[in-house]
């Protein structure tokens, strides 16, 4: 495996010690455990803190979104393993003197027990943790199952646009409810088009063909649509719009924000290529767009292929979706 | 009853670092490649823990320790699960064996159900638990061949079920052909289990 | 090849549309070619324009920077080539009006041919563009002559501090000065760990064999130090800062900036894992670190690799450093 | 004259196109893969140019117009040093051929001399022209079979040298053992040049 990595083991924790180092200006460790990181600066008891817990190894989520704006915490797991509900209980009390916490869960059957077995023993402790369980891969279960989908990288949409609410002060319940809204109108479908190689195993994460791309692909390698032949970039993403618009029910008029994410090593080159059909297709059926965002957040080590996001917007989530924040690895 | 259970998880750790890089391979063909690591991340954590560690009150905190620590090292959906049989353990009784470790197997696969939203069948490491449990009923008492045979025919049927749960589930084979990760590891978890267990009542 | 894209020989334009069409907030086509991208609002005529002619395929570099702060103007080659000089000249006329211009030239043949051709191109229009040749890469040329180096991923700094200086008001001969000053306190020196694929050729732009890494290859594959077998990252990077600290004089209580780039399909993860070695390196040194840059920036293609560039600062340096800039793809 | 240059440069362009993959190949194994590309880029831009408009003054305005067009599609390193032969040939004379190809080959050469800072040797496509200009005045005439014959030895020259110019001069290698893209795309166009002139002066 051709890695620049040090010791198998000391993957995570050389790589927060990097992270923290490089921006102490804005994270830090928190004070009773290295896989949490922080805000360096706590906000008012007033503020919703909102945490996420995920598996590393898709970086820069969602390490490289702590701070104004976005998330008060960052609870670290293995690579590609969700940190355990103990972990994520430790990151929520940190902020236990907040009236309470919102916990993000994307769908991923490890994240959702875990984050579940967080809230619970929050609520062993009177804790108020309330948790959202966020999913939009519209590949991974079908119309009508939404909430059995897992979450990709639509995901995005959540964590941004709550972050800025829940700066403005917001309460949890509004937060909840802007949440699920998000994710009604979130869908994403995403394509592997080469495998990544895992830093535990050293193995290739998945098997393609040379001339084939694979449409509807998880984070992890997980199956979706199935296999095809490449084709231009015009006809792969009509055929992913295809799918997402028989599958959510866009008017004309409605303003959309995309996010074009890439997995790893695809080019900003293919991403911009890729937006600039998006665009043609969603203004063929007069859908207008608004704010996109394009470049690699969620990444599966270095797995090429891309992801699709299109939140069907409000105007209040476009409004926060404009908010400034200021954390690392997050930049519209 | 610390004693025995050092025993058993150090014989659980020594099997499954044999045989980690498979586990992985089998994780590889119907996951993401990590479950040997995984486990073995767990095992070792949990040995190296006893092994600097001396004073231990009694068996239910330290297989609560024990568990935690395992769960924490190893996250994801396998920690969570998987280490709910440890944290059940601490109630066995060396004095009343049989019922102990039928109670432990009944709470183990009632949790796990409920936190897994999982069923026997949907090709997981359940399906090792579940016909234990019912074998050990059957034969009224712990006969360690007859649950090795039966472990090892409930690991070789995992091969041949759909996954309902867990990353295989995506899959277009659903994993079919495959023998579940987790059920292998289990399988010797539980092997070592019983032998340490047969040792106990032969001495 | 496994690119997503549509018409080979039309991958530079639609890049460049994907890419106007999403930061429009910030970038324009210029109206005279659509080779040329310009600021969305153009400046005072005080202002010294800042601008640059490259070839692509590296990107977010140097499209990516255009705006508030840093780029005017970036001239676009195709894949791998210079622009011409004549298309140069087009991007350095619209400045036409400001009393002197600023072209930046990275040290490459192509690039600095057709730059040169093109500031004689305005001389003989009466248009004063000065250029600045910036080099940095100590595998290119040996100590003594600096001047032959090649230009890497440290030019970055020249364009993010000459950026804001020329914000602030600043005249051609302050420019040429500060940013000859960065030049000769910038040391580079990267590492090839797999070769990306030609976007033209379909084939991988060099070859190297599974356990071995190249120390010093520059962005289109050109050589360096020579292959080795691949180590653990602190080994690595232990070996590259002796290779620099040979060849700058670098004193206890220096003020250093250090950049850590990605070529395309290294992680984020391994960066950040770098990042934490070059800490501890410079840690024993007594060199002190401000504000780094860690992510992907100067690319070739989906290449495996990351450069490390280090810029001794000035306090005037570090201050315009951190001024705040408004470009789609840079960020602190 | 034009017509000359069209024939001339739709020839080169054809050859061209049937060896741009192998140029490329050359590059790739010295440079960056795309010279073959590039040169094919640059005489199709030129082509379709004059294919599509009529209007053209003379032959310098139209010579200097194809080299821009071709400078600007090529770009890079070949793009600029390239088209220099192109625009320097817009003087060509058929009255007096061989006194105008010697003073368009001595002005050619100059100028990638100084454009490329670059010398006789260094590994590039200057490596043909610098012995076809002594050639033709070492025969004080343009004798066909001994200009090609002379085009061939110094393209199979260029194998030998180590590069000083262009991206080869970072090779371990110094790019020695292959033939200079440049140098080859450069054989294939004086080739056909030749060839041309040829014709005019058996017309
Ligand atoms: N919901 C579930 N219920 C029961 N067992 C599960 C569930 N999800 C996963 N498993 C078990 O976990 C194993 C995979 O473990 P592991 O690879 O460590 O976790 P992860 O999927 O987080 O990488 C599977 O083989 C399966 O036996
Ligand atoms: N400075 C130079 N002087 C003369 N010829 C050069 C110089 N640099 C490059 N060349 C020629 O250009 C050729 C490469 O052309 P091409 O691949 O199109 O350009 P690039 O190097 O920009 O990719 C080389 O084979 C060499 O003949
Ligand atoms: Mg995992
Ligand atoms: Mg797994
Ligand atoms: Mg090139
Ligand atoms: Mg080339």
């Amino acid at each position: 495996m051709k890695k620049i990595i040090n010791n198998n083991l000391n993957i995570v924790d050389d790589m927060l010690s990097g992270y923290v180092k490089s921006h102490s200006d804005r994270v830090k460790f928190s004070e009773i455990n290295k896989r949490i990181i922080c805000r360096k600066n706590k906000k008012q008891l007033s503020k919703v803190p909102i945490l996420i817990g995920n598996g590393s190894g898709h970086e820069p989520i969602a390490v490289g979104w702590v701070g104004d704006g976005m998330l008060d915490a960052n609870i670290v797991g293995d690579i590609f393993s969700a940190p355990s509900g103990d972990l994520i209980f430790e990151g929520i009390k940190i902020f236990k003197d907040h009236s309470s916490i919102l916990l993000l869960i994307s769908n991923h059957s490890g994240d959702v027990m875990n984050g579940e077995m967080a809230i619970e023993m929050a609520e062993d402790e009177n804790i108020n943790a309330k948790c959202l369980i966020m999913y939009d891969d519209i590949a991974s279960a079908p119309k009508g199952n939404e909430a059995q989908r897992r979450g990709g990288a639509g995901t995005t949409f959540v964590y941004k646009i709550l972050g800025a609410l829940s700066e403005k002060g917001a309460d949890i319940e509004q937060l909840l409810s802007l949440g699920k809204q998000i994710i009604d109108n979130t869908r994403t479908l995403s394509v592997a088009i080469s495998p990544g190689t895992s830093p535990i195993t050293g193995e290739k994460i998945f098997t393609i063909e040379e001339d084939e791309i694979f449409i509807g692909m998880g984070v992890h390698g997980e199956s979706g649509y199935g296999r095809q032949k490449i084709q231009p970039s015009k006809k792969i993403i009509s055929f992913m719009l295809d799918k997402i618009f028989d599958d959510f029910n866009y008017k004309s008029g409605d303003i959309v924000i995309p996010f074009v994410n890439g997995s790893g090593s695809s080019t900003l080159m293919e991403l911009l290529i890729i937006f600039n059909d998006l665009e043609e297709y969603l203004s063929k059926y007069n859908i207008q767009i608004f704010k996109p965002l394009i470049n690699e957040y969620i990444t599966t080590q270095d797995s090429g292929g891309f992801s699709i996001s299109l939140l069907n917007s409000s105007e209040e989530m476009r409004k926060l979706w404009l908010e400034p924040s200021s954390v690392p690895y997050f930049h519209l | 009853m610390i004693e025995f259970h050092k025993k058993w998880i150090t014989n659980s750790c020594l099997i499954i670092k044999e045989n980690y890089q498979k586990i992985n391979m089998l994780d590889q063909e119907i996951g993401d490649g990590d479950h040997g690591t995984t486990i073995l991340r767990g095992l070792e954590e949990a040995v190296s823990h006893f092994r600097t560690n001396n004073e231990f009150n009694n068996s239910v905190s330290f297989m609560n320790e024990i568990s935690k620590l395992m769960r924490v090292s190893m996250g994801g959906a396998s920690g969570i699960l998987m280490t709910i049989f440890f944290k059940e353990l601490g109630n066995l009784n060396l004095n009343d064996l049989y019922n102990s470790i039928l109670t432990t197997f009944s709470n183990t696969i009632t949790k796990i159900q409920t936190r897994g939203k999982v069923k026997f069948g949907d090709k997981s490491f359940l399906d090792i638990y579940i016909p234990i449990h019912k074998e050990l009923i059957e034969n009224n008492l712990i006969d360690l061949d007859k649950i090795i045979k039966k472990i090892d025919e409930s690991l070789e049927y995992t091969k041949s079920l759909e996954a309902r749960v867990g990353r295989a589930k995506f899959l277009d084979s659903k994993g079919v052909g495959v023998i579940d990760p987790g059920a292998y590891s289990t399988s010797i978890i539980l092997k070592e289990f019983f032998k340490e267990i047969n040792n106990e009542e032969n001495n």
